[in-house]
This record gives C-alpha cells, structure tokens and sequence, in this order.
C-alpha cells in the first residue's frame, strides 16, 4: 500500500521536474535485500518499493548531491529525518535544496536464513528497531501514512548499565575481545550520518592520528576517537551496528556516550530539533566536575 | 576410493594436530575464520568462513623489516619466521581457487613475494567440496569452479553425506593417506549430484566486452549507492592489495604490510593531493574491472571465484552478479 | 584475524650510570599543562624546591583546551601509565573560556576510559592555577602512588 | 633530515647541581636529527647565547634546543637569539630541567633520566616546527584607566602628557580614590589632599584626559591594540553640563544619610558630593535613599537647583569606545575585622579602623580634625593602636603583611600626641616594618620624641569597663600579660582587594591570585604587566601597597601602555589557528568554541569535477586568534591547526616521552 504511494509520489515530482533526483529503496538480489537506488526518470518511479528490508539510512548519499543545481527527494523513515536534521546542522545540507518525503515505520525485519521460506511475519525485528524512539519523522515536506503510535522502548541502556557494572579488566577484556575481530573496513563510518567530514582524520595521512595496522591497539584508537567523534552527533539510527561485517555491538559504545551526555550535561537528543547544538560544542558554567 | 567416517574427523585431527600447525574452519563466538585446532574447540566444517583463508598467506597486517639507527651507522633485519609445518583444512573450492589467483600474482610474472611463499610453501591443504550453494549467495559454479572438487590441493574429500571420500591431489598427499591409512577404509562411492544455484551470473566474453565499456554511463548508475568501505574487498578471497607503511620510535622501528582497499577514498590519493579516482565512479568501476577484465587479461582467470560474501555482507547490496547481468545487457553502438 | 601484537622491542635502557643500584619501577606519567596556569604552578613548586617524584613528564600547551582526548589515547598506546591532563580553574582561564570545553571534555573522556576497562586512577584531570605550587606537589606525588599501586600499564598498548 | 643543535645549561649550580649535565649532552647526541649537543655554565648569558650563534653557523643547524629554565621565562631570549643569527625564531623548543628537573628531584640519577626524557621531548617537537612570521595589525592610540585614585590619576596624567588620549572610569561620583579619605601622609606628614587636589585638578583640566565618573567597565572584548569596551555610565540624575557644582540642592535636600567616604561617621544628603574638593563636582543622587525614588514625594532639589541641572528621569547610560590599552587601578578594602568577635566588632563603637582615625583627623572630616570618640565624642586620654588586624594571620585573616600599617600607625600615634596634648599612645605590634626612605627615622621619632609605647605582643581581648576600654594583651619582651586601660582602639587593619576584583578579573580575562589581587605576569620581571597583552596594572589592585609605591608603578604602567601606543602597527603572535581548506567541511562547529569570535565562515570557489562550485570553509582571522587551540579539538577531521602547537607536534612529544 506505502509502495504505491512512494510510485506516485516520485512520479509527480520527477513529471512535474520539481526534483532532479529521488533517492528511495529498490528490490535487491532476493526478495529479504532492499538496496537504495537513484531514480531520475518519471518512468523508473515503479522499481521503487518499501518493504520489511529498507533499513538503508538514505540521508548521507545527499552529500554526494552536494553540488546538484536541482533539488533532490529523499524517502526518510524516522531514524532517517533525524540524520537529515544533523546534516542541516552541520552545514553539509541545505534544507531549501531537499524534498523530504516522510515515512512513518513500524521497524525492519532481520534477513531470514534460507532464501526459501517466504514467511515475514515470523521474521524478528532488527536490533536497531528494537529500540526505536522515533518511528515518525520529525522533519519532511509531505508524509505517506498517518504516524505510527510511539511504541514501549523501555530502558535502552540496559545493556550499556550491564557492562558497566563489569569490573576493569573484565571489561577490558569483553572490549578488547570485540576490537581485536574489527577488519577496520570502515563500513560503520561510512554509513555513520554523523560522520559527515569531507576527509577522515584518519585518511589524512600526514597526520597519522591512527596507525594502517589492525591490530587490538590501532582497532581501540579507531573506535574509541570515533565514539568521541560522533559524540552528541549520533542519532540512534543502528546502521553501524547493522552493517558490521564482523558484528560488533558498536552501539553499545554509542550509547555509553549518549547515557553520559544525559547525566553529565542534561538530556539531549540528537537531530530532535533544529536549533539545539552538540553539547561538546558548548559548555554551562555550572558544568558538573566531579573528578576535576 | 577411501573414505572417512565424518565422526572420526575429530579424532584424525587430533592426530594430524601433533605434527603439523593445523588452522580449521571455526565459528565460535563472532564471526567464522580459520583458526588454529583445539581439540574439541568449535570445528565447523559445513558451508564456508566469512573470513576467507587468505589470511594465512597474506596476514592482514604483517611485520616485514625492522631496522635501528645509531647516529648515522644503522642495522636492517627481514622478519621472515617460516612457520612450523601446517595444515589448511577444509578449504571449499571457490576458496581453492583464491589460492590458486593469489599464487598468481605474489609467486609468479617474475615477482615472487618471500613473506608470501614462506607461508604457502609450508602449507599442507586439505579441501571440502560442497554438494551446492553452501549460502544463498554463492555463485561459484558459474564462474568455472567445480563446487564437488577442486585440484590445486594436496589431498580432496569429497562430501558424501556420512563420510567423506579422500582422494589424493600430489606426492604430499599420496603420503597423508598413507600415514593416516587407519582412518580410511576402501569403498566404492557414488558422487551425490549438485543442488541447483540460485544465482547463475553468466561471464561469457564478459572481458572482452568490459573492454570498450570504459565511458559506459552504467558505471555512474550502479556506483551511487556504494559507500566506499572496504568490506567487500576485505571479504573477497581474492583482493589481494596493499600497502606499506612503518612505524618509529626513537632510534628504531619497523616497516609493515598491511591490507588496503581500493574502494577507499584516499587509496590512489597522490603526493600533492591529486587522485585519478577522485569519486566513487572511478573507484567502483575499478574494482569490477581489475576482476573481470584487468586480471584475466593478465592472468586468464577471472578474479572472483563466486564465493559471494562480498554479495552477503555488503551494507547497501551491491551485487556482482546482477552487475555481470547489467553489462551482459548493455548493447554497445 | 590473528591478534598480532607485534612487540615494539623497548628502545635500549637509557645508560645508567654503573653505581646506580637496580631502579625500583618509576611509573611513567604522561602531564598535559596549560602554560598560564598550572605549567606556572609547576615552575612555582620549582621555585619553592618542592620535592616531588620524577614519574612526570609535561607537555605545555597553550590552554587545557588545546588537549585532544585522542593525545591521551595515543599516550596509553605508546606505553604512559598514567596521564594528567591540568589547566586553569575554571573562570581563570587566560582564554576565558578554555577550560569550560576542557571540563566537557574529559568528563565524558575519563568515563569512556573508564568503560572500556581502564582503571579510572591512571586518567586523572586537575585545576591548577599558578599559585598552586603545592596543590601540583600533591598531585603529582598522589597520583604517583595510585599507579605504582596499580603497577605497569598493560592495556592499549604495545604489549612487549 | 633535520640539523637539530641541543644545548644543555648549567644554569651555575642550580641545574648541574642535581642533574649530570654532561650524560644529557652525550644522550642527546643520539636522538634521532641531534647533530650537535653540548653543555654550558649559563645559556642566557651574553657568552651562552654566543655559544649559540656560533654552533649555528659552524654546524649549520636549522633547530635549536635549549635545555635550561622555564620557557615561561627565557623563551622570548632564546627567540631573540635565533633572530640575531639569521633563524627564524619559531625553530626553537626548550626542556624545563631546572623548575620541572633539577630543583624538585634530588635524586641525581633519576633526575638525569628525567632530564634526558625532557630533551627528548624538545628535540621530537623541535623537529616538526616549520617557521612562522607574525602578523601585523593596527592599534587605537587611546588607553582606558580604571580606577581614579592617585595611581590612576598618575598613569593618566603620564599617558596624556605622552600625547594619547586617556580615559579614566572611575566607580564613585569622583576620582580621587582612598587617598582622598587620608589626612596625612607619612613620613613626611604633608596633608593628603594638598598634594592628590593637584593631580585631581591637573586631570580634570588635561585636554587629553576624559573623565567617566561614576562608571563601570561593563563589557571588554577584543585584544592588545584593538580593544573594545563597554562602559556603563550609571545615571547620576544630574545633568554634568548643566550643573556648575554650587551646592545649593545638597544643602536643601533633607534626607540625612552615613557618608560612605567618612567611613559612616559623618552624615550626606541623599544628593551629595562624597567630598567637597571633588572632581568632577558635581553631585549624585543616592537612589536607595532619596525619598523621590522612594515614594514619589519630595524633589526639593530640582526645584532648587538655579540650572535645572537635576533629572530624576537619566537612566543609566551604555557606551562602547575602542582603546588600545588598559591599566588597572582599583585601589584596595579595608579588612573586615568582623571575624575578630575578641575585639568586639561591632558593640564597642570606639574601637575604630585606621581609615576611621584617618576621617576623624581630617580637617574636613565629621569632627573637623578634632579626634572624639564616636560613642561620647570626648577627646580620649589613652588611645591604644592595634597592628596586624587581618595581616600575617592565615587562620583569620590574609597570610601576608599589608606593608603599610607599620607606617600610618606611627603617623597616627603621632598626630595623637601632637593633637591631643597630655594623652598617650599604646601600639601593640609584631614586629615593625619600616622599609621606605625615611620611614625608620619617623619611626624612631614616633617611638621616642613622642613616647608612643610600643609593646611587643598580640591583643587577646577588647572589652569594655564602665565608658573605658580594657585591652588585654601580652608583653611577649617581658613575658607578662598587660592590661591597659584606654578610651579608644584603632585597629591596623589589612589592605585586601576590592569585592569585586574576581569579576572585573574575568570581563578583563586576565588571572588573579588566591587573595583576589590581580597576578602581575612576573614578581620581578614585569611586576605591571599581566598575561593579557595591552592590560597593565598600577597601585594596591595588584598587592598592598602605600603611595610612594603606587605612584611608582603607575609610572611604570604608563610607560609600558605608552610603549604600547606609540608603535604605529603591532606585531601580534606567531601562535595562531590555521585551517586546511582543502578539507574544512564548513560545519563551523569550531566557531562557537572560539572565546574571541576569531573564527567566521567564508565562501570559497573550486573546480569539482570539472565544474565551479562554492562551498563554505572556516577561517580563522589571524589577529583576534590568541593561540588557545580549543578549536582544534573541536575540529573532528583535524583541518584546524595551532601553529606552534601543532597536532603532530604533540603527538611527537608524545611518543618521544613514552619511549
């Protein structure tokens, strides 16, 4: 039903030429894969689909659209608008160049095991839909479908309160675990909204914050100034955790940073709204310094 | 043809383990890689790794030279530890065939890499060939390998439900079947047949064809949506490139390989800053074309050997065999 | 993916003088100061010849704010025990605003340290102004029995 | 391949003392770049840094380090060394074994260990240096005084005698400051206002001096040169231009109010003069008591006033001028000896403060010169002077001494004597202070010719005895306890900073010490500068004080500000934030880190892919940036640089000091 409405939608804006582009999701090598895809002709409006599978966070290929004469059509669930509203913050997109077609969304199905059996109902949610908090978008110019009722999240840092409570070298050990698998593909990077630079520190190689081995050390460095990195920028949207090809629980990192953000310097979320800015880009005079 | 009994491979690993440094396919916790055998540890010897073995040869990140100043005199050393004899057990085929392209590139064309063939010099291989798509993803029998038997190993154990059959590919292993003889036993076996492929990509003159499809604007299309991380060429059995850095520390350091990937923004980045392949196009195009033109123009075979994990694990589904498909449709003037 | 931890071989001993007997371990403690304040308070206990344990090395830097989070991790990874990282108290600040940043910074720092299973006593941050010759004094000596007790450092770095 | 030159200094003993110069020579021999290395009696010396200049040229180095003293101290020297042999200044790092080495490790091995490390860490920094120029920018040619007693007159007076326009602030309706409250001014005992009414007049009437009384710095922004303040001009609700100073609205107003200035012995009108030679002179309404703020009624003085010069409507004025220097001068409190409940603060009203002495003296205080107690206004008989209220006692009061209490103890001892014929002094003291030029021989005649009895000893107790004061000390000469019977007690207190010193610390951005007085930028060095560039300090603002050196150090401050404004352009630092455009994102996070607004976005054109594209990039204008750095942790990809501290360089100390 949303799939025909999508058609529509991007077929109206690609006829009537107020869009240059529409980014949406296609159906992929079998019928659990949905991968994104670029449509610019009225005509290919009908590969677009929106199923169980689209957990592909869109809101960073507009970088690459970056210098587009025209304007570009996004579909953003409600993980997505948040990314859009983190990427008019930083600068690198311009809300009067995007066409934001919001879609509310009850959660992505993981992918089945065998290509066989067809049956998505039994399918489990993914982890990231699991503890979703903003299924609707908060940001879009039209929205396909009545908003979706905010479901019981309960406490998302309850796996982040579990491994604190570890002892130090347990910890270190369960970290130092993870870390020592991570091939350091940067696909979590890659797909990170909030890391929006033009140029990694790490791929300048002058600068040589990180070393090229992999090894537990180099991994840690990487993980860990990524975490600082995307500290107050990140939005919950789980794509890093999704796309690893090791599966490391890098949210469990994420989260850490957001539950200290929350108690340090008051409750914030990331890409809510407009106007409020990373709490590390700014500072109260009463700022809490327990250890100082 | 001998055959083993699949419960007694346990027990013959635990005999092979004593002489030789023996890696086995295992899946404990985290993702599946060769690993060396503990007995009893977790030997999963159905379907194939996520990491491919290409590990074992060519280490993701490998110490090579270590060197120390003092004033202006100075001292170098090769870092070449020969590992103790070992064994590669239960390689499937598409991984063979890895092996086969690597040895290519790193053994021969006048070039042979010693930190490569120390290892694959001392390396026993025993292979598992799979009855059929040991994932959805894979694709191997399109693209020549024979998913049942692969050649290029020392010795081969067919699938045969229950057992495996051991079939003998060099002198080296003439002589395993003869040292281990106690576990086999004499039958006669009949091969089971190969279940169907889901994915059948056809690379039919796919080379030549690639060949005048440089400014093709299909490369534009299909590389949008690439992220440019490195997991499909991290992944891929046969991506075989590097780069050399070092690190050092006061008056002494070391110099090292490790795995670089040419999807990454900065692999071709020049001194100066310029990049011939300044945008995804460039980069996506590249990797297709190393291994479906580059290389079998150099080597005669196609660098991909249908293993399918770069297809499985890759964040956005970017999928070689409906690329294949593309090209194969593409009319040109 | 074999964990190789390749072993950066130690660079040779300095050359202790021959009478020098077997040194008890000096843990190595890595000292970002802000060059208005507590790098002054620093040249102050000098001043007043106060004594302290030489475990510390001080980096002088501008303001406690030009200290990177990334400057600690790469000081545990190149082999510190401990790190401190100290400036103005807040308010003081030369920049006026320097340590503010500073203070949001490490917090959050010193917790993800922490998370990752470093022992909270090897990251400390403090505020020193130039007058504090003692309190440095103190702090150094402190922290130096905190990680003696603790011992060498083991985790992120090259293991020998 | 860098030519790095280590040298080592001795600095006499005080670093060869404790750390074995010669192995730190020969090891740093081996680090990696050293090409040369030696060691040196003294490397800030004329012969030391010769040693320099000639291993410069004879080894053809492009790196110097200097292992010796705090950076914070000889940097500046060594720089202008390097200038000297043709280096570009910035190529120079220095080891701190002395402050950081030498003097806080006795232990010589460890201490040479340590001092090897810290070369090291130099020469690993020195080696990634590149050369920086500083850049130029204009200065206002016009200082700001805050603060109008005599220190700030005199700075004024100076600067504009210099040719630069001055302006003073000054928070009360007039300038004139604790020096006006004074009646004489020891040694010499010439009336205080005789000679500060002079200088307040020369002031008023200099062309190049302009008054703000009865204003406040609001608002400083910008840096050396080019400073940007906002003044508030509280409403006085007389018109300045209008009023001619004569008096009549004070004299009709009938609100009685304590005067502040006579230390609450005398009474003003609620529309007063603090004091009648004022400068400006004219009056100030006190909104708090004057009856028309309060209910509406009264406003006799607007009625009165012959030039229609009251205005109960004047509201508080902001004004934002440009000054290129600033000068501190506000003056110091009195101790408030509350804490000492033993010398019964507050229920014996004649046991008074030194400035309360000072107002009953003065000729045109409450008691027109006459000293009377407050509680019976009799002449008193026996007066006894108490020292150290407040000073040299950290339990207390303040840790340190107050200089100047020795000094106008004596002068009011003897202005007893002379005023009060028949009476006697009694002066209980720790130890007496007197360091000026003339100050022992007044002494001397205060203890002698005058029979002031000076009893050695701390007073334990004030308490009152029918209309007499019992004092109960301890002769500690004699080691017996003394009582005396007195009418009155003038307690020394101690000179401590203004109440409000912190925050016109924080608006000026410049450091203050533990008591509150502002942190001169060296004790010995440069006692009137701070470690703001373009912000001096003169008088008490920057530790107790008397005249003599007050006016000192005025001078002082004047002639560093006049150094400052008589240059036509200004070099500002080398150590600025540097923005690689190339791979800036314009996100422009760093532009709210930046306490000195340095950071601003711009548009920049480039060819992408074959076509011209604008895009947003941060850049840091060189002469607002002070080279703090916060931007450059704020700056995720690492485009944002300190020269001079950059991220490579400090990742190179790094590594260098975990070897």
């Amino acid at each position: 039903m949303i799939t025909e409405k999508i058609r529509a939608a991007a077929k109206e804006l690609l006829e009537k030429g107020e869009v240059e582009t529409v980014i949406g999701w296609e159906r992929g090598t079998f019928w659990y894969n949905s991968t994104p895809v670029f449509i610019s002709k009225p005509e290919q409006a009908d590969r677009l689909v929106f199923d169980d599978f689209c957990a592909n966070n869109l809101a960073k290929y507009l970088l690459d659209y970056r210098n587009a004469d025209g304007k570009i059509a996004v579909f953003v669930k409600g993980c997505d608008a948040r990314a859009i509203t983190r990427l008019i913050q930083d600068n690198q997109v311009k809300r009067e160049k995007v066409y934001l077609i919001g879609i509310p969304c009850t959660g992505m199905k993981e992918a089945p095991k065998t290509v066989s059996s067809q049956d998505v109902a039994g399918l489990p949610l993914l982890a990231k839909c699991q503890s979703c908090a903003t299924p609707n978008p908060v940001i879009y110019d039209i929205l396909l479908g009545d908003p979706v009722p905010q479901k019981e999240v309960g406490n998302r840092f309850a796996g982040v309160e579990a491994l604190e409570a570890k002892g130090a070298d347990e910890k270190y050990e369960h970290w130092g675990k993870l870390f020592s698998e991570c091939i350091r593909c940067y696909a979590c990077r890659n797909v990170c909204p909030a890391c929006n630079c033009r140029e990694c520190a790490f791929d300048a190689n002058g600068l040589n914050w990180l070393g090229k081995q992999n090894n537990l050390q180099e991994n840690q460095m990487f993980n860990m100034t990524r975490a600082m990195h995307v500290a107050g920028r990140c939005i919950e949207c789980g794509e890093c955790e999704r796309v690893c090809p090791m599966g490391l629980p890098l949210m469990d990192i994420n989260r850490k940073i957001i539950k200290d953000l929350n108690e340090l310097f008051g409750s914030y979320d990331a890409g809510l709204n407009l106007e409020d800015r990373p709490p590390l880009g700014q500072y109260k005079l009463d700022d809490p310094e327990k250890f100082m | 043809m001998k055959t083993v009994v699949k419960s007694k491979i346990s027990a013959l690993l635990d005999e092979i383990a004593k002489e030789f440094n023996l890696l086995v396919p295992t899946a404990g916790d985290g993702a599946s890689k060769f690993a060396p055998y503990t007995s009893g540890g977790q030997v999963s010897l159905d379907g194939r790794t996520l990491l491919p073995p290409k590990d074992v040869f060519f280490p993701q990140t490998e110490k090579m030279y270590k060197f120390s100043t003092d004033g202006m005199a100075g001292s170098l050393e090769t870092l070449l530890e020969a590992p103790k004899h070992q064994m590669l057990f239960g390689v499937r085929p598409c991984d063979v065939k890895s092996i086969h392209e690597l040895d290519h590139v790193f053994l021969t064309k006048g070039f042979v890499d010693e930190f490569y063939q120390s290892k694959r010099d001392r390396t026993f291989l025993v292979s598992i060939g799979c009855n059929g798509p040991a994932e959805p993803t894979c694709f191997c029998q399109s693209m020549g390998v024979n998913p049942q038997e692969s050649d290029a190993v020392d010795v081969h154990l067919f699938d045969l439900g229950s057992e495996y059959g051991a079939v003998a590919k060099s002198e080296n292993g003439e002589a395993f079947l003869q040292k281990y003889a106690s576990f086999f036993n004499e039958a006669e076996v009949q091969l089971p047949a190969i279940s169907e492929f889901a994915l059948k990509p056809d690379v039919e003159g796919i080379t030549e064809k690639l060949q005048q499809m440089f400014d093709h604007p299909l490369w534009e299309e299909v590389s949008r949506k690439c992220l440019g991380c490195g997991a499909c060429t991290y992944l891929c059995p046969t991506c075989h490139c590097f780069d050399i850095s070092g690190r050092v520390a006061g008056n002494q350091g070391f110099k090292f390989r490790c795995w670089d990937s040419c999807m990454f923004s900065e692999y071709t980045r020049m001194a100066g800053g310029h990049n011939p392949r300044p945008s995804k196009k460039e980069r996506v195009r590249n990797r297709f074309l190393h291994k479906l033109q580059y290389f079998p123009e150099r080597y005669g075979d196609l660098l991909c050997t249908g293993c399918g994990r770069c297809l499985s694990k890759c964040p956005v589904n970017m999928d070689i065999t409906n690329i294949i498909k593309q090209i194969r449709e593409v009319e040109l003037a | 993916m074999s964990l190789n931890t390749e072993a950066l071989p130690k660079s040779q001993e300095v050359t202790a003088s021959p009478e020098a007997a077997p040194q008890p371990w000096e843990p190595r403690i890595v000292g970002f100061a802000c060059n208005w304040c507590t790098y002054a308070g620093a040249d102050l206990a000098g001043l007043s010849r106060l004594q302290y344990p030489p475990s510390i090395r001080l980096i002088r830097v501008p303001c406690s704010g030009r200290v990177n989070p990334q400057f600690v991790i790469r000081a545990f990874q190149r082999g510190a025990d401990g790190v401190l990282v100290a400036g103005c108290h807040p308010g003081d600040c030369h920049y006026s605003t320097g340590n503010y940043f500073t203070r949001r910074r490490f917090l959050l720092m010193q917790r993800l340290l922490e998370y990752m299973g470093m022992d909270p006593r090897r990251f400390q941050a403090r505020w020193i102004s130039g007058s504090e010759g003692p309190k440095f004094q103190q702090t150094v000596t402190q922290m130096t029995e905190d990680i003696k007790a603790l011992g060498p450092n083991r985790k992120m770095r090259d293991v020998e | 391949m860098r030519r790095v030159g280590v040298f080592v200094c001795h600095c006499g003993s005080n670093i060869a003392g404790t750390v074995d110069v010669e192995r730190v020579a020969k090891e740093a021999c081996k680090f990696p770049n050293v090409v040369f290395a030696t060691d040196y009696k003294y490397m800030c010396s004329e012969p030391g840094q010769q040693v320099i200049k000639d291993a410069i040229k004879e080894h053809n180095l492009d790196r110097v380090v200097v292992a010796s003293c705090s950076p914070r101290m000889h940097e500046p020297t060594f720089r202008r060394c390097l200038e000297s042999a043709g280096m570009n200044p910035y190529l120079f790092e220095m080891a701190n074994i002395r402050e950081h080495c030498s003097w806080v490790h006795p232990d010589k091995e460890k201490g040479t260990v340590k001092a090897i490390d810290l070369v090291r860490k130099a020469a690993a920094k020195v080696v990634k240096d590149e050369p920086l120029q500083k850049s130029s920018i204009g200065i206002t040619k016009r200082a700001l005084v805050i603060g109008g007693g005599i220190a700030g007159i005199q700075v004024a007076l100076d600067i504009a005698d210099a040719g630069f326009p001055v302006t003073i602030v000054e928070k009360e309706p007039t300038i004139g400051g604790r020096m006006a409250q004074i009646d004489k001014t020891f040694p010499t005992l010439d009336c205080s206002a005789c000679i500060l009414t002079p200088k307040m007049v020369d002031a008023s009437q200099h062309p190049n001096i302009e008054i703000l009384s009865y204003s406040e710095v609001e608002k400083v922004e910008g840096y050396v040169g080019n400073f940007n303040i906002t003044i508030r001009k509280k409403a006085r609700s007389v018109d300045m231009s209008k009023c001619t100073g004569c008096g009549t609205c004070w004299e009709k107003c009938p609100t009685k109010v304590d005067s502040e200035f006579d230390m609450g012995l005398g009474k003003r009108k609620a529309i007063y003069t603090p004091f009648p030679q004022a400068v400006p002179n004219k009056p100030v309404i006190d909104r708090i008591h004057c009856t028309k703020f309060k209910n509406g009624k009264c406003g006799i003085c607007q009625k009165f006033c012959p030039t229609g010069a009251v205005d109960f409507e004047q509201q508080d004025e902001l004004i934002t001028e440009k000054y290129g220097a600033i000068v501190v001068s506000t003056g110091f409190n009195q101790f408030d000896h509350s804490v000492y409940g033993e010398y019964g603060y507050g229920k014996y009203p004649d046991v008074i403060t030194g400035l309360h002495f000072e107002r009953l003296i003065n000729a045109s205080g409450p008691t027109m010169g006459k000293i009377k107690r407050p509680s019976d206004h009799k002449i008193p008989e026996t007066v006894v002077f108490v020292k150290c209220v407040g000073s040299r006692d950290e339990a207390k009061g303040k840790s340190y001494c107050s200089r100047t209490c020795c000094m106008y103890t004596a002068k009011h001892a003897t202005l007893v004597h002379e005023k009060i014929p028949g009476s006697k002094s009694y002066i209980f003291y720790m130890d007496v202070r007197t360091p000026g030029k003339g100050y022992e021989e007044f002494y001397k005649r205060t203890a002698e010719e005058y029979e002031a009895q000076y009893i050695r000893g701390r007073v334990s107790k004030i308490y009152q005895k029918g209309d007499k004061l019992m004092v109960r000390g301890e002769d500690s000469l004699i080691g017996r306890p003394v009582e005396i019977e007195a009418d009155m007690v003038v307690l020394a207190n101690a000179m401590v900073a203004r109440e409000d010193a912190g925050d016109l610390a924080r608006t000026l951005g410049i450091s203050y010490d533990k008591d509150n007085f502002f942190t001169e930028a060296h004790p010995k060095l440069r006692p009137v500068e701070t470690h703001t560039a373009g912000v001096f300090l003169a008088g008490a603002c920057q530790g107790p004080k008397d005249i003599p050196d007050s006016v000192a150090q005025a001078g002082a401050a004047a002639s560093k500000a006049i150094g400052l404004l008589s240059k036509t352009q200004m070099e500002s630092d080398a150590i600025v934030s540097n923005v690689d455009e190339s791979r800036c994102s314009g996100c422009m996070i760093c532009k709210g880190i930046c306490p000195y607004k340095a950071i601003d976005a711009k548009i920049i054109t480039e060819r992408i892919g074959g076509k011209m594209a604008e895009r947003q990039v941060a850049e840091v204008n060189k002469s607002l940036c002070q080279g703090c750095g916060a931007c450059t942790v704020a700056c995720r990809a690492g485009c944002l640089n300190l020269l001079g501290f950059t991220n490579e360089q400090i990742l190179a100390e790094v590594e260098a000091v975990c070897l």
